[in-house]
């Protein structure tokens, strides 16, 4: 048994992105069956749980700072898993329309890098929660 | 948020003085260069050189203050991308968009 | 409700001591409401969240690999709380005898720099798990 | 473990090549100066200033290292220590124990 698991809740508030990010540089960092550039995967964890969180806090609970968001990070011999739960209405991952990089609009890369730098993205609805689900192999 | 300006050379030079940009700070640069934008600018030179992450709500904000100088029929370029500041540029193809210079010199003398 | 809270549960390996210590100082790091030195908070959450995982690892859990330990961290207003929790035969905290500095021993620093480092600090014994509670004010 | 180690003025000088010093790689530190005061050492420098970090385990080591530099009738002292560290020695008093100097060259100097 060589898993890692990380817990975290904290307000619903874009103030905490940065400590979620600093916590996924921080396993980056100590991965040590991981092949490839450490710090770039621990610029990507740092964005993906940004990113995540950000939609959490903006899109599904409307900047209710009264709320809490938890994120999940699982770490086996094989892949780095990451959840991001909401309590919000849901949406359509799938349906998303691509960035079009000749219009340049302002809102709408944040699950465009998401699904760029991970291997698996997923979006679960539930009741009483969504979950984001992210998956990087690590070897 | 901690900016920096400075006119130099006719140009505004906008010194981002944080390490992240990201959803907690990007709408504050956003309404700092709309404010900016309504006095007579006519050139912003952002100087990132110190920001060590941005999410694509920065990359949004830097976006937003380059739409709304062509607006005012300014510009505004960027300067001193860290490396991985620049990838998250280029994965977004956001490179194809902006003016982006190596430091704040490069960006005066490309005028 | 600003609380945060980060649950960690890793190997029973000292390997994996770097990775907590990693994750305490992130967490000093953003407490932005912490009004003393945040790069020396860091480094004594580093610290304290080092022994006491260490002694987790060796004390209790006898080096076995197989074994996993749990490291809580609570933040709220007022204080920060760490809770390390260990499935041995347990200790009596408070009969351990004080370092003595005109017999420089090998061992028997880590509980004492703890103790030192934080405010409150309780061993709890319990079934399946004990834990050593250490208590940190943050105004 | 990351270990140098070069002779300088007849002192054995051993830079810890390691940001941490704790309960995981402590041992190996322990056992590499056990083998060294096996040869004919009669002075060890040992240069930390790579050290960011040390917990009770890593004191406890240099400590072994120390004693048993006295008992083969040779020395061990310390060199380079970052404010942070230098606090723990501080803290548990071991300060009054080794002869710690700012850096290498003063280290071989006090000699
Ligand atoms: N957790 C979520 N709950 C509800 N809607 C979401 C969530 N995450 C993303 N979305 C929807 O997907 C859209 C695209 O998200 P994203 O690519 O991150 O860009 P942006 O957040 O800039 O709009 C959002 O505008 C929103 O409508
Ligand atoms: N989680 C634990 N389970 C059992 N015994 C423990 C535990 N933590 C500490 N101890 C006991 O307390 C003693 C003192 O611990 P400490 O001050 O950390 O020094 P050291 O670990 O160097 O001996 C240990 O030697 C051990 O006997």
């Amino acid at each position: 048994m060589n898993d890692i698991e990380v817990d975290i809740v904290v307000p619903n508030q874009t103030r905490y992105l940065s400590l979620i990010g600093r916590i996924g540089e921080a396993i980056a960092r100590e991965l040590d069956h991981y092949r490839g550039d450490r710090e770039a995967l621990a610029y990507q964890l740092n964005l993906v749980l940004t990113e995540a969180m950000a939609n959490a806090i903006k899109h599904a609970h409307h900047e209710n700072a009264g709320k809490t968001v938890r994120v999940r990070i699982h770490i086996d011999r094989d892949a780095l898993q990451i959840e991001v739960y909401d309590q919000g209405q849901g949406f359509d991952l799938e349906s998303l329309p691509p960035p079009q990089p000749d219009v340049p609009v302002e809102h709408g890369r944040g699950l465009f890098l998401i699904r760029t730098l991970m291997d698996e993205v997923e979006y679960r609805r539930g009741k009483p929660e969504n979950v984001l689900i992210m998956r990087k192999r690590l070897q | 948020m901690q900016i920096q300006t400075e006119t130099r050379d006719g140009n505004l030079v906008l010194s981002v003085q944080e390490p992240r940009l990201d959803a907690h700070n990007s709408d504050e640069l956003k309404d700092y260069i709309a404010k900016l934008l309504e006095g007579n600018e006519s050139r912003l030179v952002v100087d990132l050189s110190a920001v060590r992450f941005i999410d694509s709500s920065g990359l949004g904000a830097l976006l937003s203050g380059y739409k709304n100088a062509n607006l005012h029929r300014a510009s505004l370029v960027l300067a001193g991308l860290q490396p991985r500041v620049q990838a998250m540029f280029e994965l977004t193809r956001l490179n194809r968009v902006f003016e982006i210079y190596r430091d704040v010199d490069e960006a005066l003398a490309g005028h």
